[in-house]
C-alpha cells in the first residue's frame, strides 16, 4: 500500500471531467451551426432502465437513452441542465466544489432561469450526474459534493488526506482518537489508506459503534469498525467501498434483524439501490457479506423476550422483497432467513443481545461469528 | 266518551268505529309533507304555489306572464300576495280552487305543466288558516267581464271542502288577472333559500317572464323578461304503452268503450297504431286475437299481453307533449341572469320512465369574465393554495361561485326552481356520480365538482316523479338518472374543449416568450464551457433562434 | 280529445276542465310516498302493514297475538299471507277496510296505535292490484259465528271505493281470526331490511307477541312470547290546549255544542277544569268571559284567547293515554333477542309536542358476554389495533356488533320498527348529537357511537309525525329531539357507571396481584446497591410486605 | 491549561454518583426499617415547573418535588426506578456505559418489571436524571449515554482523551485531520482541551461546515469550527459547554435565519429548552452569541431574491417566541429582529450567500461580521 501525494491541480480524474463537460457542450455548438436542433443524450433513470446484473453484483442502469432536444418546452431545462454543467467545469477547474444545497443557490442570480425548488435543481443534477456516470465518474467528481458527512471510523487505519498547502498530507491514525472518532467527509476521492486490519465491519447503530470503540474491540479483532447510521450515507458507502478495493478488505455488515436492516441498510450497501442504479458501479460494495443479527441468531441467543412483534410496514418490507427484490431472490440463503423471520413474526434489534449483560456482544457474539464466517448471509 | 275508559271492545264495537278521513284533514296533520314544515320555507313555498299557478294560468290562455310578489308584515303574521295578467278564473270554480284538496285540471291529463296535483295553492290557504286563523282572499276578473269577483274562502277540513265567506263585485283596473292574498305565521329570509332566490330562478328558466318583488321592507327587485313570445303550449297526450304495469292494463281492458282489441290498443295508446297493435297481439298469441273483446279478457291472457306489449318494438312517445326551455331560451335566461365567460346549452331527446315522457335540459355558465381560472402552470401548488386561503369568502347567493367551491347547482322541474332537499334529488345524484375530473374539473370524492360554475339542470316531464308532495326534488327513476348523466356529461365535454382550447392558447403564448427568455442561457453556459467569446456566444443564440423558428413553422 | 292539439284555452274552457281527484289515484301514482318504491321494500311494507293492523286489533280486543306470517313465490310474483288470532273483522267492513284509502278508526282519535292513517293496508293492495292485477284475498271470522267470511277485494281507485269479486262463507279451524293474502311483484332479501329482522325487532319491543315466519324457501323461524300478559290498553284523550293553534282554536269555537266558553274550554280539552278555565277566561279579558257564547266569539277575541291559553300554566297531559312498553317490559324483551353483559332501560316520563302527549324510551345493551370489550391497560394501541383488524367481518344483523362498527340502533315508534330512512329520523340525530366519548365511548364526528351495543329507542304518541307517510322515520321536533337525548343521556350515564365499576373492579384484582409482583424486584434493586446478603433482602421484602398490607387495610 | 491523566478508576465525581445512588437506597431501606412506606423524592419535570432564571441565564427546574411513594399502584415504576439506579451503580463502579437502548434491553432480563417500550425506560431514566441533576451530575455521569454523538470537530484544537489502557491519554490534533473531522464521542465528560484559539464558531449545517473546514477558515480566524447539525444533540452542547468553560472561549452561532435557527437551535444551545430544564445548568451555554444569519444581513447582503416564503409553522413558531419565550422576550434586540423578519415575511438560509459566490461567505461575510462583534445578537 502506498500513498499518492494529494494535488489540488488538474489529477486525471479532473481532466477526464473537463473533457466530458466540454464534448457536450461542443456536440450542442456543433449542432446549431449546422442549422439542427441541439440535443443531449441522457440515461434514463426510471426503474424500467434498472436491472439487476448477477455477475457483477449490483443494479445497474440499462441502455436507455431519454434525449433532450431543446424545444419550446425543453428550454428552459435545457438551459438549465447546461448552466449547471458550466458551474461543475468551473468548480473542477478552481478546485472547489458544492453541496447540492449551495449550487442551488448558485444558480438564483441566473435570473429566469434559476430554479424554482431545490426538487428541480436536484433533479437536473441527477441528469448530470447520470451522463457523468457513463464515463465512471461520480457526481462527487463532477464536484457536486452531498449536504451530509459520512459515519464515524475508528481502528487499526491510517487515513492519508490532503493538507492545507498543495502538496502537503496529512496522516490520520483511526486508532488514536480515544472515545471520539474519525468523521468521513462528504466527498472521499482524493483520500489514501494504509492499515493492517483484517476486515471492515460495517454497524447500524450508533450505540452499537460507540460500545465497540469505547471497548477498543477493533484492537483486538484487527478490524476496522465503521458507523452506518441507519441507511449509509454517499459518503459511507463510497469510503467503504474505496477502502474495501484499495486495500483488499472484505466487508461484514452488523445490523438489526428486521427488514429494514436487511433491504434498506445492507442490500443498499451491497448492491445499491433500483432508483439510483446510475452510482451503482461507483457506491455499492459487492463484497459484503452480512454477518447479523441473522434470524437464526434470535434462536440461537435465545432473544425470543427481546424482541417486538413485526409491524405491517415490516411484513410489507420482508414480502416485497421476497417477491419483487432481484438481489433476495437470487440468493436461496436470504429468501429461507426471511422466510423464517416472516414466520417467526418478531424483529430484534443489535442492543437486543444486551440481554445477557451489556458487553456480551463483544466478550461472545462477535467472536463467535467471526470465527465461523460461513454464518455469514450472502 | 270519557276519558281514560279502557275496556276491550267486541270486533262489533270496533266495526263501529272506523270512519273514512278527508284528505285535508290528512294533510292538515301531516303539513311538514306539503313543505310548511319551517316559519321560513312556508314563506317560499306559499308564494311557489301562487307563482307557479299564475304562470300555468297565463302560458295556457296564451299570455305573456306578468306577475307582482307582495310580501308585507301583518303584526305577528306576514300577507303574501300574488296577482298576475292571467286569463282569470270563473267565479264558480274560485271556491274549490282555493279551498278544495286534490282538485285541479291536470291530475288526470298527461301535459307538462307546473302544478300538477291540485294541492298546493289549497295547501297555503289551509296554513294560513291553521296558523292565522283568516281565509284566502281573491280577486279574480275575466276579459270582457265589467267587474272582478272577490271572495274570502277558507277550508272545511273534515269534509274537504270551500267555505266561501264573502263574495261581491267590485271595479279592478286590471281587464283580467287574478289576485291571490293570504296572511300566514312566517318569516322573510335572504340567502339560497329564499323567495328572492327562487324568483331570480325562475326568471332564468322562464325568459319569458316578467316578475316583481315588494319585500317586507320595501325593497323592489325586477327580473324583466327577455323573450317576448311564449314558449308552445304542450299537448295532452296518451300514455305509452312501455309504461303501463299489468294491473293498471288490466284495469283499462275492464273499463275499455272499444270493441275488439286492436281498436282498444290504438285508442287507449300513444304511438299504437294497427301494425303495431297486430304484432302486439301476434306476439302474445294463444287465446288473443286482434278481434277479442276487451272486456271479456282474463288475467291470465292479460298477463301475456302485457309480456308482449313489453316485447314489441314501439316508438318512443311523441315529443310535442313536452315543452322544454329550448336551447336558445335556456341560453338567454342564463345570459340573462348570469355573467359568465362561457355558456353551453342543450336540450336532451325526449326519453321514458314508467310510460311516462320526459326531457332533460342542461346549462353550463363557468368562469367570471376578468377573473382568471385556468390554475395552468405558474407556481408551486403551495403558491396557490395560499392565495386561495386568503381570497374573501364569498356570498353564497354568488353565481357562479369561487374556484375552490362547488359548482352552483340550480334545479328545475317543469321550469319551477327546486331550492330545497338537494342531496335527495336525482340531479344532484346524477350531477355528482359523474367523474367531472375527466373534464378538466377538480371533484371531492363523492361530490359536486369545484368551479367557479353554475350548472341548471330541467326536467320536463307530463309527470315530474317527486319525492315528496311538496315538490323539492326528483325521484331517481334509473331511466331519468341516465338521461341526466347523458345530458351533463355531453354540457362537460364541451366544457372540456372549452377549457383545453383556452389552455392550449395561453400555453402557446407562454412558448414564444419561454423560447426568448431561456436562449440567452443556452449561449451563456456554452461560452463559459468553451470559453468563447462575447461575438461569438451571440451568433451562437441568434443561429439557435433561427432554428427554432424554423422548426415551429413545420 | 286529439293529441297534440294546442290551441289557447279561455278562462271558461278551463274551467270546464277542473275535476276532483281521489285520494287513491293520487297514492297510485306517488306510490313511493307509501313505502312501495322498491321491489324489495315492498315485500317489507306489506308484511309491515298487515302485522301492525293484527297486532292492533288483537290487543284492541284483549287477545295474546299469535301471528304467521307465509311469504311463498307464484310465478314471477310472491304471494304474502299473514294471519292472526285477533276477533275478526266484522263482514261488511272487511270491503272498506281493505280497499278505501284513508279509512280507518284511529285517525280522528287521540290514542296511541301502530296504524294511524287507514293507508297502509289497503296500499299494499292497492300496489298488488297495480302489479299483478289480481285481488286481495280475505278470511275473517269473529268468535261465536258459525263460519268464516271470504272476500276479494280490490279498490275502485277513480273512486277511492272498494270493488268486492267474490264472497262466500266456509269453514274455517280458527275460532277467531282473519288472515290476508295478496299477491305482489317483489324481491325476498335478508340482512337488515328484511322481513325477518321486522319480525325480530318487533319481537324486542312487544315481548307478548309470538311470531312465526315461514319464508319463501320453507325456511322456518319462530319468535316465542316471554310474557304471557297484555300490555294496558292504551285510552283516548281530548287536545291539549297547549298543542292547539289559532285556526284549529277558531273551528273549534264556531264547532263547538258548548253553550258558554269556561264550558267549551272544560269539554273541548284535556286538563282544563273550572279552575284553569277561569284563569284563561281572565288573562283574555277584555270582551270575554266565562259565559261568552263559543260560536259569536270573534276572531279579534280568539286571537287574545289563543294567547291566554299559552300564558296559562296547564298541567302535563295524562300519561294513561300513552302506553309505553314499560321497563320491565322492554327489558324483557331485549334479554330474550339480544346476549349481552350489560342491559340498561328507561321509560321517560310523557311530554307534549304540538298538543300530542309522547312518550321516549331507550333500551341499551352492551358486550357480549365471554368476549371482553373494555380497552382498559392491557397492552399499547398497535397491539388493539392489530387485534381488530384480524376479527372476522361481523354479520349485518349480528347484534350487538363489533367494537368498532357503529352501535346498531333499533328504532321504534308505537311498538313498531322503523327499519329504513335511519339518516332522516329524529332518533338517529338525537342518538349522532349526543357526546358518547363523556361516557366512554369512542365516536366518530357526526356520527353514532362505536361499540358493540345495541340502542333501541321507542317512541309511543297518541299521534307520531312520520316525515313520510311510509312511516320510515319520525320527524324532529324540538320537544321530540330533546326528550329522546335526556333519556339517552341517562342511560348513557348508567352505561358510563357500567364501565367505570367494571373498570374499577379489574384495576383492583390487577392491584393485589401487582404488589405481589413487584415487590421482589424492590429487595433486589436494594441487595445490589447495599450490598446487603440474601437473607436481608428476604426480610425487607417481608417488611415492606406488612407495611404494604397494613396501609391498605386503613 | 494543563492536561489530567485520564482514569479508569472511581474518580471523585464517580464517588460523588454512588454516593447518591446508595443514599436513596439507603432511605428506602430505613423506611421499611421503620414500618413506614418508603419513597423517593424526585424533581417534577413538567414545565410549571421550569423558570427562566435571567442572571444565570437559562432555564431552570424550580423547586417543586413529586413523591414516589410505594404502593400498589406505583409498585412497578418504583421497582423500576430502584432497579436502574442499581444498573447506573454496576456500570459506575465497571467503568463501562450504556445507552438508553441498552439499558432497556438489559431490563429484559427483570421479568415482571421489564419496560414494556423504551418511552417507559426513558421516562424512569428522565427521572433519575432529574434527581441527579439536583447534585450537579449528568445522565452520563449515570453512564447512561445518548444513542447518538456529537458533530463533526474542526480547527486549532487538540483534545485529551482516555487511551484503551488505563493512564495512558490520547491527543487529537483537530487541525490535522484533513478534510475529515474530528467526530464528538457520545460522552465528553472525560475529555480535556489545548487550544489557542480565540473562539469556537458553532455551524448549523453539514453543507457549511465542510465548506469552511476544506477550505481551512480556521486557520486564518484562529477559531473552532462545530458543527451542530440541526438543533445540537446532547454530546454537542456539551462539548461546547465544556470546551468553552474549560478554555475560557466565546461561542458564536452562525444558523440559518429562520424562526428554526433561532428558536430551536441558537435558542437550545444557550439556555436549554423547557422541557429538559433539569440538564440546563450543565447543557446549556449562556455565553454563546449568534453571528448570523440575521434578518438585518438580508437587507445588508442584498439576499431578497435568494429568500424563501416563511411557511405557517415558521410564522407560528415567531410568534410563539415572541409571545412565550421569555428568553426572547427579554432581549430587545431579538423582538426587533424578530419582529422584522416577520415583516419581511421570508427566511434566508446560510448557503443563501452562495449567491454572491460560494465563497463569499468565507472571504466576506465571515470576516466582515468577525470585524464587528457589536452586530451580533445576544
Amino acid at each position: 500500500m502506498t500513498v499518492q501525494p494529494a494535488n489540488h491541480g488538474a489529477t486525471d480524474i479532473d481532466r477526464r471531467t473537463l473533457a466530458v463537460i466540454e464534448s457536450v457542450a461542443r456536440q450542442v455548438a456543433a449542432a446549431i451551426a449546422a442549422g439542427e436542433l441541439p440535443e443531449i443524450a441522457l440515461p434514463r433513470r426510471g426503474l424500467a432502465n434498472v436491472r439487476y446484473d448477477a455477475d457483477k453484483g449490483y443494479f445497474e442502469l440499462g441502455e436507455a437513452r431519454k434525449t433532450r432536444r431543446l424545444t419550446a418546452g425543453t428550454a428552459r431545462i435545457f438551459a438549465q441542465t447546461l448552466r449547471l454543467m458550466a458551474v461543475s467545469r468551473q468548480l473542477v477547474a478552481d478546485g472547489d466544489f458544492a453541496t447540492k444545497r449551495e449550487a442551488y443557490y448558485v444558480a438564483k442570480n441566473w435570473g429566469v432561469c434559476r430554479f424554482g425548488d431545490q426538487a428541480e435543481s436536484d433533479a437536473v443534477m441527477d441528469d448530470i450526474e447520470a451522463l457523468a456516470s457513463m464515463y465512471g465518474l461520480s457526481r462527487e467528481q463532477l464536484r457536486f459534493h452531498p449536504e451530509s458527512h459520512g459515519g464515524a471510523v475508528a481502528g487499526p487505519l491510517t487515513v492519508i488526506d490532503r493538507g492545507a498547502v498543495p502538496g502537503e498530507t496529512i496522516e490520520i491514525d483511526c486508532a488514536a482518537l480515544g472515545s471520539g472518532a474519525y468523521s468521513i467527509p462528504h466527498s472521499v476521492e482524493h483520500l489514501q489508506f494504509r492499515t493492517k486490519a483484517r476486515f471492515i465491519l460495517a454497524i447500524e447503530t450508533g450505540g452499537m459503534f460507540q460500545r465497540l470503540n469505547n471497548h477498543r474491540f477493533w484492537r483486538e479483532a484487527n478490524g476496522i469498525l465503521v458507523e452506518l447510521g441507519g441507511v449509509p450515507t454517499r459518503a459511507t458507502r463510497r469510503f467503504i467501498r474505496r477502502l474495501s478495493d484499495d486495500c483488499r478488505l472484505p466487508v461484514y455488515c452488523f445490523t438489526d434483524c428486521d427488514p429494514y436492516g436487511f433491504a434498506n441498510i445492507y442490500r443498499t450497501l451491497k448492491v445499491g439501490s433500483g432508483n439510483a442504479a446510475h452510482i451503482s458501479p461507483l457506491f455499492c460494495v459487492p463484497k459484503a457479506r452480512f454477518l447479523g443479527v441473522t434470524p437464526k441468531d434470535i434462536v440461537d441467543y435465545d432473544l425470543g423476550d427481546a424482541t417486538h412483534p413485526l409491524s405491517r410496514v415490516d411484513e410489507k418490507r420482508a414480502r416485497d422483497a421476497l417477491a419483487n427484490d432481484p438481489f433476495f431472490r437470487r440468493h436461496r440463503r436470504w429468501v429461507a432467513a426471511i422466510e423464517s423471520l416472516l414466520k417467526m413474526g418478531v424483529r430484534a434489534e443489535q442492543q437486543a443481545l444486551a440481554k445477557w449483560g451489556l458487553n456480551y456482544v463483544i466478550e461472545k457474539y462477535l467472536p463467535r461469528k467471526l470465527a465461523d464466517r460461513r454464518s455469514f448471509l450472502p | 266518551m270519557p276519558e281514560g275508559d279502557a275496556t276491550h271492545p267486541t270486533a262489533f264495537e270496533m266495526a263501529a268505529r272506523q270512519r273514512a278521513i278527508s284528505v285535508s284533514e290528512f294533510f292538515l296533520k301531516n303539513r311538514h309533507l306539503l313543505g310548511f314544515d319551517s316559519q321560513s320555507k312556508a314563506v317560499v313555498t306559499t308564494v311557489r304555489e301562487a307563482v307557479d299557478n299564475a304562470l300555468d294560468a297565463c302560458e295556457e290562455a296564451g299570455i305573456l306572464p306578468e306577475i307582482a310578489v307582495e310580501i308585507s308584515r301583518r303584526g305577528a303574521a306576514l300577507r303574501v300576495a300574488v296577482e298576475d295578467n292571467g286569463p282569470g278564473i270563473v267565479e264558480g270554480q274560485i271556491g274549490r280552487i282555493f279551498g278544495k284538496l286534490l282538485y285541479g285540471s291536470r291530475f288526470h291529463k298527461l301535459s307538462q305543466s307546473r302544478g300538477q296535483q291540485g294541492m298546493g295553492i289549497s295547501a297555503a290557504g289551509m296554513y294560513g288558516q291553521l296558523t292565522t286563523g283568516l281565509p284566502m282572499h281573491i280577486i279574480s276578473r275575466i276579459a270582457g267581464e265589467a267587474q272582478a269577483a272577490e271572495l274570502h274562502v277558507s277550508i272545511d277540513t273534515s269534509r274537504n271542502r270551500p267555505d266561501i265567506h264573502r263574495k261581491r263585485h267590485l271595479d279592478w283596473d286590471r281587464p283580467h288577472g287574478t289576485r291571490v292574498e293570504v296572511e300566514i305565521e312566517g318569516r322573510y329570509q335572504r340567502g339560497p333559500h329564499s323567495v328572492e332566490s327562487y324568483l331570480k330562478q325562475t326568471a332564468i328558466a322562464n325568459p319569458h317572464v316578467t316578475l316583481a318583488l315588494r319585500d317586507p321592507d320595501g325593497v323592489e327587485i325586477r327580473f324583466q323578461r327577455s323573450v317576448e313570445t311564449l314558449p308552445p303550449l304542450p299537448s295532452e297526450i296518451r300514455p305509452h304503452p312501455h309504461g303501463v304495469e299489468l294491473g293498471q292494463l288490466i284495469q283499462m281492458l275492464s273499463d275499455a268503450d272499444a270493441r275488439t282489441l286492436r281498436q282498444f290498443l290504438e285508442r287507449a295508446f300513444s304511438r299504437v297504431g294497427r301494425k303495431t297493435a297486430d304484432a302486439i297481439i301476434e306476439r302474445a298469441s294463444a287465446g288473443l286475437s286482434a278481434r277479442s273483446y276487451p272486456r271479456r279478457i282474463a288475467h291470465a291472457e292479460a298477463t301475456r299481453l302485457h309480456r308482449a306489449i313489453a316485447g314489441t318494438r314501439i316508438s318512443g312517445p311523441r315529443t310535442d307533449c313536452l315543452a322544454p326551455i329550448g336551447e336558445e331560451r335556456l341560453l338567454e335566461g342564463l345570459r340573462k341572469e348570469i355573467d359568465a365567460s362561457f355558456y353551453t346549452v342543450l336540450t336532451r331527446r325526449p326519453a321514458v320512465y314508467r310510460g311516462n315522457p320526459f326531457q332533460v335540459e342542461v346549462g353550463l355558465a363557468h368562469g367570471k369574465p376578468g377573473r382568471p381560472y385556468l390554475e395552468a402552470d405558474d407556481g408551486s401548488t403551495r403558491r396557490r393554495k395560499r392565495r386561495g386561503d386568503r381570497e374573501q369568502p364569498a356570498q353564497a347567493a354568488d353565481l357562479p361561485g369561487r374556484s375552490d367551491e362547488p359548482v352552483r347547482l340550480l334545479r328545475f322541474a317543469n321550469r319551477v326552481p327546486l331550492l330545497y332537499q338537494q342531496p335527495a334529488c336525482a340531479i344532484t345524484r346524477a350531477a355528482t356520480q359523474i367523474n367531472w375530473r375527466s373534464y378538466g374539473l377538480r371533484q371531492p370524492k363523492g361530490g359536486l365538482p369545484l368551479a367557479p360554475m353554475v350548472m341548471l339542470v330541467h326536467v320536463a316531464s307530463v309527470w315530474v316523479p317527486f319525492t315528496s308532495e311538496s315538490k323539492e326534488a326528483v325521484a331517481s327513476y334509473p331511466e331519468i338518472l341516465r338521461e341526466l348523466k347523458l345530458g351533463l356529461q355531453d354540457c362537460g365535454r364541451r366544457l372540456a374543449r372549452y377549457l383545453r382550447r383556452d389552455r392550449a392558447l395561453r400555453l402557446a403564448e407562454a412558448q414564444r416568450s419561454r423560447i426568448e427568455t431561456y436562449l440567452p442561457h443556452v449561449g451563456i453556459a456554452l461560452q463559459e464551457i468553451l470559453e468563447i467569446g462575447d461575438a461569438e456566444r451571440e451568433r451562437t443564440v441568434a443561429a439557435l433562434d433561427a432554428v427554432l423558428r424554423r422548426q415551429r413553422k413545420i
